[in-house]
């Protein structure tokens, strides 16, 4: 039905002409799934958009052949071309927080679909838009008609996006990222949707992702990018079971798979960075990267190789070898543990393993927020009653949705907000009554976006430095000394020490993030999603780095993570966290092998693995996310609850702490649940 | 230049970033690639040589006045009109003081230069001030400046200044005060949003986490990061500031005579505009040339600083 | 709604009374108002004798207390030189300032968008230059330079259009051309601005990705979005032009407030100066007022959370 | 250009209208511009020139003072006496109505006087009244005015300075109904005075036909504010307009060599002055010596001022008053002639040779006040210039912070030195030499009815002012009315249009 040969795409940049995609070829069948997975920069965006003549200003598109059903799209005119686009083609994107028009309602968005290019009246259109609104699981679809994009939470407005593709009937659909912005719980829903409705519309779906596990779970065939070009194509058993290049091999070595790679172990991480797209490159693009490369990787062009049924790759390898290399990270490892590279070693703390260095005592955090500009300021429990210890020597993780807390309670032991009610202890201490300075010493945040965390006006020897600075700790020569030591100490060069934070790559910038949170020697480090901005190549290099360090220098850390495979990687113990709530916390064994809460259950359900077998799981979650704003009364995650019962409705759950952990359900609940008469006779006794 | 916002962000880190041209030198190509940026750094330039140099390229004392020779016409008045009283030794001319007009235009630069420079300072400093504070700490304060900046929005720039100037006098410093304390507004308005937006960094969050005070926060961390945007309101006020002033002498109350400043010249040549336009002609035109060097470079700077500018 | 109205007329209400009090006080301390009542030829006496009559003795406090508990119910007092009462002499400038400020508003608005808009289409070529170049020279002309340029074309030379004065369309073609001119400027860079990031955002690639047809994707999707904040702008501006009035309307000589103001202001007749940059304060904020309100329905995410 | 196309247009009015051309001319309205706006209608509670101009359009006073022979004509009174030193006795014009019927008679011109002269009213122009201690009717056509003291020059104050309003009508709406709807006998009423500040004058066709002041010539007069002079002569040459006056001097020269306008330059009773704080009342030292005053006086080349700024026939003066009023004798003066050198003898003498600093106010042309700011330089004086509007450096005088400003005085049209000698040297807040031998000088000759004793004690003041340089004065006034060429206008020396006396040229 699709059928590509030689597409390329060239964008000017001021530095010249970058050449993103780079010549690549495939055919998509009606009813097939093709995934183009790849990391961020190599390509994979701009293939989609180029299919869809969708691409920015000044990109150029060239082809030998771009046919769709027999008709060639190079030569047609651009409004030939937007007869076909939503109508036969149609794409869903990967923001769906920004890709409907605030300003439109859902109803006239969708409706204005069928419009442009169907010869039907408004009435039939709206029909069809109710039809398809329940067909993709929105509750109400009737009445979401009249509502405003941001009224819908992102899951809804994303199963909006897909209702809108689907107005037309088209034959070929195109997902970039369609998950990526959305909730594990959310994401499953979604592939979930897009497999049934593509057997369904019988279309041909191509979907671009970054996540090798979305692609094992619905992939019929899977096309591998880097640097602009397919290195890997084939049926997705084969590149799962049998991947061939190097860098396939290399991703996979990279995502910690429970059952592969031990909990805590070193995982595989591809060394260095992608080249430079501006200009031409000779030989294979991935050999400064690829530790099997020799010499003749280096020159020439490297063609896709027919390598099995429907596979090829484009390596020169021999196949013997490349066979062999498949699943040991140990190849992979793209650094030594750097803790060796210290002059000085670091005082080993005296672990006191089990004793809480920091405790929650019934912590609360309460925000006025006022909901649009007409209305009154309402409360907004963030954080509710929360019990918890944070162990010396451990990695306790921290799970939840987004918008469920977890940050809060981040900046609540950073010292930067003092919670409402309740209290942190730090060693047994009120830490909030000691002022910022003194939690500083002692407590060290590093967070989520690299790009964001350092200041861009500064070199990173004066970041790295600067607590010390602050502090008053050392005289300049010694700031400069242990900034030195420590840009050793997290695998920077040390030139990097006078650069600017804009000339480093995501990764380098994590590391000075992490760097900084040492230089002061604190004891506890906050990592709040310390790897979700990053590549997967990337994000093991900073897993295995933060390992390292934890284990030599006995840290503790809160890791703060969506993401349950790194979080059952690097945690000794888990909580999870619903709407403000501790709902169940215990130890990485007990939470993945025997999860108690069903909302951990729902968690576990929806995160993928690997597997190309396995297929989507259902986590049965329901579409309607809890509003923190309005939280539903009784357990509040009830409304979602697949074993919900009668009292989860009314009655908040006892927490119950026994061997296997602490959880907050009625299903654990060994006491017989009060009954409501009961429950008013207390109350008017009271 | 990129296709979605995900790929933008990651842009830079295509390629062996350390080895690209420094951020210094693509700022320099980007400067002087920027057409706008090049005339009106050029226009600025001369103008402030000439300020700078006035007593040297002078051809006259500019307050030396002879009323028997009052209004000579420039020079090309000997070209076109056969004009006699039109020689070399004023080339612009003389005014209704019987002063060289071209010196005064000279001497004209460092008043106009001087006025907006300062008035830009003084808002500027206020603004900052104001905007930065109410950024950084939202809620309460915020609330307060926000009163303050819209109180200050809600006073008619031009009533206001006129009203003391005409009540208290005028002199070069009232004016470049009452500049000064009126123009902060820009300033207070764009340092509060930039202030904004930079407070949700995590940099600041964790200069925070720190212990850092809030004043090293702003002055070190901030700051430094909204130095472009700074840069850009003052050429605006600038700007501003110097047609104020002009607006100020055109009705009669802006800096005193003798003071060669444009503004001045240009409110003393009006009522000469029916016979003697070029009186009125020639300080329009620095006027002219000045604001719009100093528009061209805040644009350009504009353009240059940000990434979604041209380029 | 309703405590958002009331949350910002206490505002608006708060705004004005620390303008007044900032103009009363600046104006007090600067002039005199019992010399300035005096006139020409009284003597010290009888200067004494008009400031213990209007209580100008009275501590400044207690003057401004009384004035503002007058002014709240619309009553500014007494013209010291015109002997009639202030808010007579507003209303009866308010109209002309009004259909000025209306008129070049409408000019800047009209001729601003379309250019924005173009520029922003097709960036860095001749129509972005060109609509780059008449904003730049909009911002640097004196406005009343332009204007005086104006007249002597338009009224000396070609006799097209009136000099000066208010009394029919054509007087206001010109001020309204001079006064709206400074702030085109600022409406196509916020036009051009709004339209490119608009014309990048997610949702007009999902527009296109429906393959709407441009102009729908333009106007209905692009044009809608970007217009917003230039509400919020066209209130501000309207606000300073009615300040900004003040040299265009003597120069035109147009009994507009801006007039009034000035000869006001050379006579130093506090009360009227005092209740016009009242007057205009209340204005600029009620406007805003509306223009929040305007955006509040064209922006849904502003009116329901 | 603009006479062009006016020659253009009254060509073809001509040609069309020829047959009634004459009709059609006195129908042509005369469309002046003034540069401020009346402050208040009601003559009394107004102190600015255009008002005194409308007023004598608007109403009659009792006595007409002719401005070129200078003598008393009559006007709504017929005959007046002395009939005592403090007693004056009148004759009224009967058969006089007033513009909304009203006929004019005794009660008037009693309820008039005695309302204005009342120390409550608030009057502005309180000199003008503040004589009369009250008026009583003889008969109907008789009054008699008491005064509180003798007061020589009463006549010149009643002619024209106090316009007679309806009494009715005045008792019934007071100075605000007569501000909005002013109501008189002049030669010209009101038609209408709108919002926009247009003041459409229309002739009073029921005007006395021996009224000194005429039966006017042209039927309609339509006045409007026009504060910008570069905005005035666009409207000139536009055909807006076809009467402006005081424009700069070389301006209004260069309009006259254009065809179709016309321009005539009168000298005024207006006098330039610097004035300069003796008493110190401002705290500047070294202007309380006489020397430094001396030395400014030296310093200023008022020739060169006048011949090349202020122009047309103005004269440098050398008395503190206008060659027009009474008692002004310039021989009296002590004379001072621009000899820079011998300025810089005299600072150094007293102990200035280094020069100063002074602060010099100034309201009127910043050219004028710029060339002597020039001329102040030359001799080491560093004098900034401090700019401002009338009003606002009024009030600075009277609370007396200035040093030196260089002001004019018009003396509201009143030809008796007392008008401008008195009013600034007899201890009033204008008063920056507080001279008390002067001011009993001026008590004299202010008070007395000897016109050779009056001559006498103005005379001395004169000589005191001059000797001690409490005042600088400069130079006489000269008005310059630009106008197109068809129209028939004459100047007079009081500074006072009269469109009552204008007519369109055949």
């Amino acid at each position: 039905m699709l059928d590509v040969s030689n597409l390329t795409v060239d964008l000017p940049t001021p530095a010249g002409t970058l050449h993103a995609v780079r010549g690549i070829d495939f055919t998509v069948k009606q009813g097939e799934t093709f995934c183009i997975v790849g990391e961020s920069g190599s390509g994979k965006s701009l293939t989609s958009l180029a299919l869809m003549g969708l691409l920015p200003k000044g990109a150029a598109r060239r082809a030998d052949r771009l046919a769709f059903k027999e008709q060639d799209l190079l030569s047609l005119r651009e409004h030939r071309m937007a007869d076909l686009r939503g109508n036969r083609m149609a794409m869903i994107f990967q923001e769906p927080m920004t890709s409907l028009n605030p300003v439109h309602t859902v109803g006239g968005q969708l409706e204005e679909a069928l419009l442009r290019h169907q010869p039907v009246s408004r009435k039939e259109a709206r029909e069809r838009a109710v039809h398809l609104l329940d067909r993709v699981g929105v509750p109400a679809p009737a009445s979401r008609l009249r509502q405003f994009p941001h009224e819908l939470s992102g899951g809804l407005r994303q199963r909006v996006m897909i209702a809108m593709a689907l107005m037309c009937g088209p034959d070929l659909l195109i997902a970039d990222e369609p998950t990526t912005a959305l909730d594990v719980s959310i994401q499953a829903q979604i592939l979930r949707l897009l497999r049934d409705l593509q057997d369904e519309f019988h279309m041909g779906l191509i979907l671009v992702t970054h996540d090798l596990s979305v692609v094992a779970r619905v992939a019929d065939r899977v096309a591998v990018m880097y640097a602009g070009n397919f290195v890997e194509t084939g049926p997705v058993h084969e590149i799962f079971r049998r991947p061939r290049h190097p860098y396939t091999q290399g991703l996979m070595n990279c995502i910690p798979a429970p059952g592969k790679t031990p909990p805590g172990g070193r995982l595989g991480a591809i060394a260095g960075i992608v080249p430079s797209l501006v200009g031409t490159i000779t030989g294979c693009a991935f050999r400064n990267r690829c530790p099997f490369a020799f010499d003749d990787c280096a020159h020439g062009r490297i063609d896709l190789a027919h390598i099995g049924e429907k596979h090829h790759s484009r390596c020169l390898l021999p196949e013997r070898q490349a066979a062999a290399n498949a699943g040991r990270p140990e190849l992979w490892q793209a650094e030594e543990a750097h803790v060796e590279a210290l002059h000085q070693p670091w005082e080993k703390r005296d672990a006191r393993p089990g004793e809480p260095v920091l405790t929650l005592d019934a912590v609360s955090q309460t925000f006025k927020v006022r909901r649009a500009m007409f209305q009154a300021k309402i409360p907004l429990h963030a954080v509710n009653e929360v019990n918890l210890d944070i162990r010396e020597g451990e990695v306790l993780g921290l799970v939840g949705e987004s918008g469920c807390g977890k940050s809060t309670l981040a900046k609540i032991l950073l010292g930067l907000i003092e919670p409402t009610s309740g209290q942190v202890l730090f060693d047994g201490e009120p830490m909030h009554s000691h002022g910022r300075k003194f939690i500083a010493r002692h407590i060290q945040p590093v967070f989520q976006d690299p790009y964001s965390a350092l200041n861009p006006r500064k070199t990173v020897g004066f970041i790295i430095g600067q607590p010390l600075m602050v502090h008053g700790l050392a005289g300049r020569a010694e700031v400069e000394r242990r900034v030195k030591e420590l840009i050793d100490l997290v695998g920077l060069p040390q030139r990097v020490f006078n650069s600017l934070p804009n000339q480093l790559s995501g990764g380098q910038r994590q590391r000075v993030a992490i760097a900084r949170a040492l230089i002061m020697r604190p004891k506890v480090i906050i990592c709040d999603e310390p790897t979700s901005a990053l590549d997967v190549s990337v994000q093991s290099q900073i897993l295995n780095l933060l390992l390292d360090l934890q284990r030599e220098f006995s840290l503790t850390y809160l890791l703060i993570s969506h993401n349950l495979a790194v979080v059952q990687h690097m945690a000794h113990r888990v909580a999870v966290m619903y709407l403000g709530r501790l709902v169940e916390v215990t130890n990485r064994a007990n939470l993945f092998q025997d999860p108690r809460h069903p909302y951990t259950q729902a968690l576990l359900d929806s995160a993928l693995t690997p597997d190309p077998d396995a297929g989507v799981p259902d986590p049965k979650l329901g579409s309607l996310p809890p509003n923190p704003l309005d939280p539903p009364p009784g357990c509040a995650f009830h409304p979602r609850c697949p074993k919900a019962m009668e009292h989860c409705r009314t009655q908040m759950p006892r927490t119950i702490d026994d061997k296997a952990g602490r959880v907050e359900c009625h299903l654990h609940d060994q006491t017989a649940p009060i009954s409501i008469a009961n429950k008013r006779a207390r109350i008017s006794a009271a | 230049m990129s296709a979605t916002p995900q790929d933008d962000k990651n842009l830079p880190d295509f390629g062996a970033a350390l080895s690209e041209p420094s951020a210094g030198q693509m700022l320099r190509r980007r400067v002087f690639g920027h057409t706008g940026l090049v005339i009106g750094g050029t226009i600025l330039l001369i103008i402030a040589l000439m300020a700078l140099l006035a007593p040297l390229i002078a051809p006259h004392d500019p307050y030396a006045h002879n009323l028997a020779n009052r209004l000579v016409p420039p020079i090309w008045h000997d070209w076109f009109y056969d004009d006699p009283r039109a020689t070399w030794t004023h080339i612009f001319g003389t005014d209704h003081q019987g002063r060289d007009y071209l010196s005064r235009i000279i001497y004209g630069a460092r008043i106009s230069l001087l006025i907006g420079f300062s008035a830009a300072i003084i808002s500027g400093v206020i603004g900052c001030t104001l905007g930065l504070v109410a950024g950084y700490y939202g809620g309460r304060v915020d609330m307060v400046v926000n009163f303050i900046i819209t109180t200050r929005l809600a006073m008619p720039v031009i009533l206001v200044a006129l009203a003391v100037v005409a009540l208290m006098g005028s002199s070069l410093t009232i004016v470049v005060l009452v500049l000064g304390f009126l123009l902060w507004d820009q300033f207070a308005v764009v340092m509060r949003t930039l202030a904004m937006q930079m407070r949700e960094f995590d940099f600041v969050t964790s200069a925070q986490a720190l212990g850092c005070s809030p004043r090293y926060i702003i002055m070190r961390e901030i700051l430094p990061n909204v130095l472009n945007a700074l840069l850009v309101v003052m050429t605006i006020e600038m700007a501003n500031a110097i047609l104020l002033e002009a607006a100020l002498s055109f009705l009669g109350l802006g800096v005193q005579p003798p003071l060669p400043s444009w503004g001045l010249m240009l409110s003393q040549a009006k009522d000469e505009i029916f016979f003697d336009p070029w009186m009125i002609t020639i300080p329009g035109l620095a006027l002219l040339m000045l604001v719009l060097a100093i528009n061209l470079i805040g644009d350009g700077l504009r353009d240059v600083t940000s990434p979604e500018g041209r380029s | 709604m309703l405590r958002f109205l009331f949350r910002r007329l206490v505002m608006a209400a708060a705004v004005a009374v620390a303008v007044s009090l900032i103009t009363f006080t600046l104006t007090n301390f600067a002039s005199d108002p019992a010399i300035a009542m005096a006139g020409d030829t009284a003597s010290a006496a009888e200067i004494q004798q008009i400031r213990e009559r209007e209580g100008f003795d009275r501590p400044l406090v207690v003057q401004y207390a009384d004035w503002l508990s007058s002014a709240v119910v619309g009553d500014f007092g007494y013209s010291y030189r015109m002997r009639v009462p202030v808010s007579d002499l507003i209303l009866s400038r308010i109209p002309v300032t009004m259909m000025l400020g209306g008129a070049a508003l409408t000019f800047a608005i009209v001729l601003a968008i379309p250019m924005g808009v173009l520029a922003a289409l097709r960036p860095n070529s001749w129509i972005d230059r060109t609509a780059l170049g008449v904003a730049v020279l909009g911002q640097a002309m004196p406005t009343f330079w332009f204007a005086l340029m104006m007249m002597v074309v338009f009224s000396v030379f070609l006799g097209w259009l009136p000099a000066s004065g208010a009394r029919s369309w054509q007087h206001f073609i010109m001020p309204a051309i001079a006064l709206g001119y400074y702030a085109t400027p600022a409406f196509m860079r916020l036009t051009r601005a709004g339209m490119l990031e608009v014309m990048r955002s997610d949702y007009i690639r999902t527009a296109r990705a429906k393959g709407l047809r441009p102009h729908v994707v333009l106007f209905h999707h692009g044009l809608r979005n970007a217009i917003i904040p230039i509400v919020s702008l066209a209130a501000v501006q309207f606000g300073f032009m009615l300040g900004g009035s003040v040299v265009i309307e003597t120069l035109f000589s147009m009994p507009g407030l801006g007039f009034l103001a000035w000869e006001s202001i050379s006579r130093a007749d506090l009360p009227v100066i005092q209740a016009i940059v009242l007057v205009i304060a209340v204005f600029y904020v009620l406007l805003n007022l509306m223009a929040d309100l305007a955006n509040a329905y064209l922006d849904p995410r502003i009116r329901i959370g | 250009m603009g006479s062009l196309r006016r020659n253009v247009l009254l060509a073809a009015t001509a040609l069309v209208f020829s047959a009634g051309a004459a009709f059609a001319d006195e129908d042509r309205p005369l469309r002046v511009a003034w540069d401020f706006e009346i402050d208040n209608l009601d003559q009394y509670y107004n102190t600015n020139r255009e008002g005194i101009i409308f007023a004598r359009h608007v109403w009659d006073a009792l006595i007409y003072r002719n401005p070129d022979t200078f003598e008393y004509e009559p006007l709504l009174a017929t005959d007046w006496e002395w009939a005592d030193d403090t007693t004056i006795e009148m004759t009224l014009r009967e058969g006089v109505t007033f513009h909304n019927g009203d006929s004019f008679s005794a009660d008037d011109v009693v309820y008039t006087l005695n309302t204005v002269s009342d120390p409550d009213s608030g009057v502005l122009a309180s000199r003008n009244v503040d004589w009369i201690e009250s008026a009583e009717k003889l008969d109907d056509y008789r009054v008699r005015i008491n005064l509180h003291e003798p007061f020589p020059a009463a006549f010149e104050y009643l002619s024209e300075a106090i316009p007679i309003y309806p009494g009715d009508y005045y008792r019934e709406v007071g100075p605000e109904g007569m501000n909005e709807n002013p109501v008189g006998t002049g030669p010209y009423q009101v038609e209408s005075i709108d919002p926009q500040r247009e003041y459409v004058l229309v002739r009073n066709e029921d005007y006395y036909e021996d009224s000194p002041k005429g039966i006017p010539a042209i039927r309609e007069l339509h006045i409007r504010t026009i504060t910008d002079k570069s905005t005035q002569m666009a409207e000139l040459l536009s055909d807006g307009l076809d009467w402006v006056w005081r424009l700069p001097a070389d301006q209004a020269e260069r309009l006259e060599r254009r065809p179709g306008f016309e321009v005539k330059f009168g000298e005024a009773m207006r006098i330039g002055y610097m004035g300069l704080d003796a008493a110190g009342r401002s705290g500047h030292e070294a202007l309380q010596d006489v020397r430094v005053r001396k030395a400014i006086a030296h310093a200023i080349d008022r020739e060169s001022i006048v011949e090349n700024m202020v122009r047309g026939d103005a004269r440098v003066i050398h008395a503190p008053c206008s060659p027009f009023q009474f008692g002004c004798d310039e021989d009296a003066a002590v004379k001072y002639d621009y000899d820079p050198d011998r300025a810089r003898e005299l600072l150094e003498e007293a102990g200035y040779g280094d020069g100063f600093e002074m602060t010099l106010y100034a309201f009127r042309d910043r050219r004028w006040t710029e060339s002597i700011l020039g001329y102040l330089a030359d001799v080491g004086i560093d004098a900034n210039m401090q700019f401002m509007q009338y009003f606002a450096l009024r009030d600075l005088n009277h609370e007396g912070t200035t040093s030196a400003f260089h002001m004019d005085w018009g003396s509201y049209s009143i030809a008796d030195a007392s008008a401008v000698v008195s009013h600034f040297f007899k201890g009033s807040p204008d008063d920056f030499a507080q001279d008390e031998e002067l001011q009993q000088w001026l008590e004299i000759a202010d008070n007395s009815i000897d016109e050779e004793e009056r001559l006498e004690n103005y005379r001395n003041a004169i000589q005191r002012i001059t000797e001690e340089v409490y005042w600088l004065p400069l130079h006489t006034f000269v008005i310059s009315y630009a106008f197109t060429e068809d129209l028939d206008m004459q100047a007079y020396p009081d500074e006072i249009a009269r469109y009552y006396t204008y007519s369109w040229k055949e």
